[in-house]
């Protein structure tokens, strides 16, 4: 079990790093989205249902479709 | 029936075994979506039909999700695949059939 | 050079709030603000804030209920804000992946998706789940019904109309508990036993209500990012 | 102090470093979520006890120790609330995009002075 959570809070690490500092923001978004899921399996390990499901349903769902609505509005972004 | 219920779940997890295998050995986007597909599918039917038969309380909500897996996950892998296409994903030399290609040739940007 | 500052920067504010929280004394459960909504038992009925399962629930409703109202009119803003910037944007999204196959999948499963949202704003004082959840839910099906081809470009009225009728009796409420009882949002229903589908008063209502306002109101955002002709 | 509570201040330092560091408009938007996200998660882990159980009572018995339901209620609206912040936020992004022509804020630095 604490070895279960090493390994998700490491991994939380990673993909906070990875989407502040890539450079396709296309690859940001999904990694924020991948983030957003651990997110709510942390609330899941906390006890916290409740905050879990709305975490998974929003972070995942609606706050992805949003972000990549809005990268396509913008053409890409053209970051540099 | 609890035993059937754990023989249940070990061919679930043997399943799954096989979909990573696939989805580590395959060569480009659409094979690997295959196995992935394929495997999880009867993998995630299997367990959740197994968990149901250890508990026999909870055998029809796990019913209920074998039906809503069954309804979603074909749709959303098709739908992967049709974006992978649209995409211009490079494909497996290999490959000879491309019947998408031959039927719309036309009017792909719909 | 800039980078390195940025660093400096948010390791320094790492070691202070790390130290800050090393500081904070862990309370005891008798010491905390919400041990008033904890310690109660499932076969009394007592008073009004002491009936619903779910304790999440009992604290949103009963002892943050005009805190709840006010987030609910921070979300109208929000929306509202979205609409009137995304006004002048003509050209709507397409999706070229909306096949035959995604259409009739997403005609298939949105009953059963509107079905499992109303089902979870429903028993959101027994089980976890509740108005916001469900809402959230009823907003990602019109998500997928936008995605598989604009099926849902009509009902923006709808959503409209919905959610202005539910903040409206959400507001209607309050007031009534507060002719009847003397406080907004007083708990005037008959209370009921814990675990029971009718219970807790006025908790239930209230969370149906914000499940429905939560879900037009997510879903004219998602209808209104998506531009196109916003009338 | 336990693990989770440590997780959250990582993803806020992060959340910080990229707000600071990052000159893209859209990359600010991600730091500020993966921020909102750390807050989020420290609020609930203040909470957080180790042998709590989940804040539902299920009918057989009565709650022996459950974990604090309050941040729990308030993470919950915080939730729904950002997720209308970030579109309220991208709908700008949108904005200043068809105005400029360019999301990079180091570019048009010479315009406002």
């Amino acid at each position: 079990m604490t070895l279960l959570e090493y390994v998700i809070v490491g991994v939380m690490f990673l993909l906070g790093i990875m989407a502040v500092e890539v450079r396709n923001l296309f690859y940001s978004v999904i990694f924020l989205s991948a983030l957003s899921i651990l997110a709510a399996f942390v609330f899941v390990l906390m006890r916290a249902p409740d905050v879990a499901m709305a975490e998974a349903a929003i972070g995942s769902g609606l706050l992805t479709a949003i972000l990549l609505f809005t990268l396509k509005r913008v053409e890409g972004g053209k970051n540099e | 029936m609890s035993y059937f219920g754990y023989g249940l779940i070990s061919v679930g997890v043997v399943f799954y075994f096989l979909g990573a295998l696939g989805i580590l050995r395959m060569p480009d986007v659409w094979n690997r979506l295959q196995a992935g597909t394929k495997a999880t599918t009867i993998g995630s039917f299997s367990t959740i039909l197994g968990v149901g038969l250890i508990r026999p309380e909870w055998f029809l909500k796990t019913l209920v999700l074998v039906i809503l897996i069954a309804l979603t996950n074909p749709v959303g892998s098709s739908a992967i695949a049709r974006a992978a296409y649209v995409a211009k994903t490079k494909v497996y030399p290999g490959t000879t059939v491309d019947q998408i290609g031959s039927l719309s040739s036309g009017d792909d940007e719909r | 050079m800039k980078k390195l500052l940025a660093l400096i920067i948010s390791l320094a504010l790492f070691i202070f709030l790390f130290q800050l929280v090393m500081e904070t004394p862990s309370k005891l459960l008798s010491e905390r603000v919400s041990s008033r909504y904890v310690q109660k038992n499932v076969l009394s009925s007592g008073e009004a804030e002491e009936t619903s399962a779910n304790l999440v629930t009992s604290v949103v409703l009963s002892y943050r209920g005009l805190d709840t109202l006010g987030e609910v009119t921070v979300l109208f803003a929000a929306a509202t804000g979205v609409a009137f910037f995304m006004k002048n944007v003509k050209e709507r999204l397409n999706f070229l992946f909306s096949s035959f196959i995604v259409q009739t999948g997403a005609r298939v499963v949105s009953p059963l998706l509107v079905t499992l949202g109303i089902y979870i704003f429903i028993h959101g004082h027994l089980t976890p789940g509740g108005g916001f959840q469900g809402g959230t839910t009823i907003a990602i099906t019109t998500l997928l019904l936008y995605v598989a081809g604009g099926l849902v470009e009509r009902k923006r009225t709808v959503f409209r109309t919905l959610e202005g009728l539910s903040g409206s009796v959400y507001v209607l409420i309050g007031l009534m508990g507060l002719a009847v009882g003397g406080a907004f949002l007083y708990n005037f229903l008959p209370l009921g036993k814990i675990g029971e589908l009718f219970s807790s008063g006025i908790v239930p209502v209230i969370y149906v209500l914000i499940g429905i306002k939560v879900g037009s109101e997510l879903s004219n955002l998602v209808l209104h990012t998506t531009g196109g002709d916003n009338s | 102090m336990n693990l989770y509570t440590f997780t959250s201040l990582l993803l806020i330092a992060i959340g910080v470093y990229g707000l600071l560091s990052q000159r893209h408009l859209f990359k600010m938007l991600v730091s500020l979520s993966v921020l909102e996200l750390g807050v989020n998660i420290l609020l609930v882990s203040i909470g957080y006890s180790k042998d709590g159980v989940a804040p539902i009572l299920t009918p057989p018995e009565q709650i022996i120790n459950p974990v604090d339901p309050l941040p729990q209620a308030l993470v919950l609206t915080a939730i729904v609330i950002g997720v209308g912040t970030t579109a309220l936020m991208s709908a700008i992004i949108v904005k200043i995009y068809k105005r400029t022509g360019t999301l990079d804020l180091s570019s048009n630095r010479g315009e406002d002075e």
